[in-house]
């Protein structure tokens, strides 16, 4: 008897069943919160053809980016991309699709995916190119178009803390789009820091309920910085006191 | 004389009230936070999932999981609160933050914004932009008057694909303080010591000049 | 002999699998949690907010802000999770849990279910039974097989006004398990005692009967 | 300078500005979760003429209930109501109008109204009385209806702990739909338990973000309980052991 018990012994387990051509809905805003080993375990595996739902596709050797080398990715659904220089060169050659969507629009398609709404409308997009061949219907006087759900054959998600029946909990603004990509994959599977006992986190207080979650690992993490800004320490502080 | 991106920013801070909650685009929309007045408080808000954001973290705070929607390491103020990006864009496209500000490439005349796309040159997207100006009653744009060349960014019709349409009430170039209303541009203020003949030449877009323009107070 | 509310609480708990997150309606459902095999895990959703329903509390555990959707006061179990209402019938829309279990007045041969108005008698609501129906792929509806007076309640065509069209698969009753599919009523097991004909008098839709119709075993 | 602190001096400030005829919605289910001191209020005031959104209506002395005997209410929008006998006389006198509306459609529709989506489409509902005049459409072989926001001139929301700059922290199942009728008010009013120091809510574990909030108040609670079902004590388990 497993139970609810979705820890898996592998990255190679957690992702089994991932095969070409399928569709993978992917957390993370730029570096922050990505699913860094899942994605290093796609790339070891080689899966090729790939369609990839994200905010971002990573740098040239972190995050998503790593998957461009081998050209494992056929397409890409994100808000934001070309933070490196194989991406844009597979872009121009038209080696790779990309579909710019508004971020907000991105986030709320994966909601909708996981919550079983196939469309809604929205005012994000009204005449600019994102509204190319979409219905657009008045409300209230305002225009809006209508945006169809995202569902990922497989969801790959990093999160903070999980007991071992998958409820999830984020740290700080890596949650993002995490919460959401975990509810809008077929199989979901999730990394995480620390995997705790049953019953030591508040039912109030978890933010992805295990029953979005199918497999899940526990993982060490890099977490590379894109932009690391600072100020100087504060001068009235003294070393010590 | 042209604002610069600093003044730019000085002058966006005056239009602040107390208790708005705030979400500052990349670039010179993020020199505003240096120049809220000391007597109001308000929030920012960062479309990657964070309302309360502070100020950069000294090299021992610095956190990887805390960045704002630049990339950019940043902290939390007190009161600050964290959510996923279906939440945070609830908050915009649902029009509950009070103030946006962002940069652009062109406006025109009937609000419209381009701001994402220079077609065969950038094309890296359009980030949450697309949102911010179809959620937010209240938006100010901060950008340059002119190119470098002379030639206008405040248009008759944008040539570049749309970031959105008709969005733009309020504009902030280096030169001038611009409303949109009616199919026009409104001239409100204008920088020290730049003429309202300069501007109406630098404008592409009909220029509605009404009585004396006062120049902005920095 | 027909099965006691009991009895068809605990032949539903044999269609219960190791790791089935499953939502129990209010009546007969809600008995299946006696029933559970000692031998796997089920977790409750109640769709008020809970996932991992416990027991009902002791005086003492008495909680008033803890409820299931029959709005009883109940415990939780270990590794359970509260959440929103737009979050709990995001979890039942889109079809994350794994076995709904509810009752009827009628269900007919197309897979339609008439459950919660009696024009004229009972609108009180459909609550959430709307939305169950529609987002499980996998759902037993619990019911007498006929009226008091032996009117079917296995129909042609509900006379009801529709909780859900066709989405009803399997219907267990004091006196027969069957499926429903292709249009028909499909008897898969009938209950101790209760003769093959017994059941084709008291079904109104067309009913297939394959071979050898088993007992149910309790 | 106020700055974000939300805190209002009394229930009658809580609600300055509801007027008749306006829109309410209110969180809470059934009884649990449900904002009693700022219905209480309404009651003083006497509005009339109001369209509540509301799971429920309460009981006949409890709850949303107490608005009946003074025909406060216009028209109710819930799922489940006639838990007692004045709302019932009403309705079937006509007095009352009610919309009737699925519990997972009416979070949704909350949901909407605060996110700026203008409507959605549902499977819920199709083929039932609740789907008469709507447009069906039909994703991927499946037919689904849409269906509309809502939006509230107030929105009255009960939580349990909150700073005074708004940010709320509901308990256990009184959650329900009070997080949702807080984004769906032009102003939304919120009582509270506890009013706890800026600073000292985790910003991770914010159910609701003060952004949403317009007023606040504590306030204390009968919390009325419905149905009191409960087992014996545990045998196994000694006084004072």
């Amino acid at each position: 008897m497993a139970g609810f018990d979705k820890v898996v012994a592998s990255y190679e387990e957690a992702l089994a069943g991932l095969t070409d051509n399928m569709t993978v809905i992917a957390g993370g805003f730029g570096l922050c919160g990505i699913p860094e080993n899942l994605i290093s375990e796609i790339k070891r595996k080689g899966t090729k053809g790939l369609t990839l739902v994200s905010n971002n596709c990573g740098v040239d050797d972190f995050g998503l980016g790593v998957l461009l080398p081998n050209r494992q990715i056929k397409k890409i659904i994100a808000s934001y991309v070309g933070e490196n220089a194989e991406f844009e060169r597979q872009m121009m050659a038209g080696e790779l699709e990309v579909e710019l969507t508004p971020q907000g629009t991105l986030a709320e398609k994966m909601r909708a995916g996981g919550a079983g709404i196939p469309a809604f409308f929205t005012a994000t997009g009204v005449g600019t190119p994102v509204a190319e061949g979409k219905e657009v219907r008045s409300f209230n006087g305002r225009d809006y178009i209508l945006e169809e759900a995202l569902i990922g054959d497989f969801a790959i998600v990093k999160a903070w803390k999980a007991d071992r029946y998958g409820n999830l909990i984020f740290r700080k603004t890596a949650r993002n789009f995490n919460p959401l990509a975990a509810t809008a994959g077929k199989i979901t599977v999730v990394e995480v820091e620390e995997i705790v006992e049953v019953g030591s986190l508040d039912p109030d207080q978890i933010h992805t309920p295990g029953i979005y979650v199918d497999r899940l690992i526990q993982g060490t993490f890099e977490k590379r910085i894109e932009q690391r800004t600072t100020r100087p320490a504060d001068p009235h502080k003294v070393k010590g006191a | 004389m042209a604002l610069s991106r600093e003044q730019i920013a000085q002058r966006v801070a005056q239009e602040l009230k107390d208790g708005y909650y705030v979400n500052l685009g990349i670039g010179i929309p993020t020199l505003v936070a240096n120049y809220i007045p000391q007597d109001i408080e308000v929030m920012l808000q960062s479309e990657n999932g964070l309302l309360g954001m502070g100020q950069f973290p000294t090299i021992d705070e610095i956190d990887a999981d805390l960045i704002n929607a630049g990339k950019q390491t940043v902290t939390m103020v007190k009161g600050a609160s964290v959510f996923d990006s279906a939440e945070s864009f609830a908050m915009i496209r649902g029009g509950h933050v009070d103030l946006t500000v962002l940069g652009a490439f062109e406006v025109d005349a009937n609000g419209n914004i381009a701001s994402y796309m220079i077609p065969g040159k950038l094309i890296k997207g359009m980030g949450g932009a697309m949102d911010l100006v179809a959620g937010a009653e209240n938006i100010i744009v901060t950008m340059t008057h002119a190119s470098k060349h002379g030639v206008s960014k405040l248009l008759k019709n944008c040539t570049l694909p749309l970031t959105g349409r008709g969005c733009i009430k309020k504009v902030l170039t280096d030169l001038a303080f611009m409303e949109i209303k009616d199919g026009k541009f409104h001239l409100l203020e204008r920088a020290p010591g730049v003429s309202v003949e300069e501007i109406i030449q630098l404008t592409e877009g009909e220029l509605v000049v009404n009585g004396d323009i006062a120049e902005m107070k920095l």
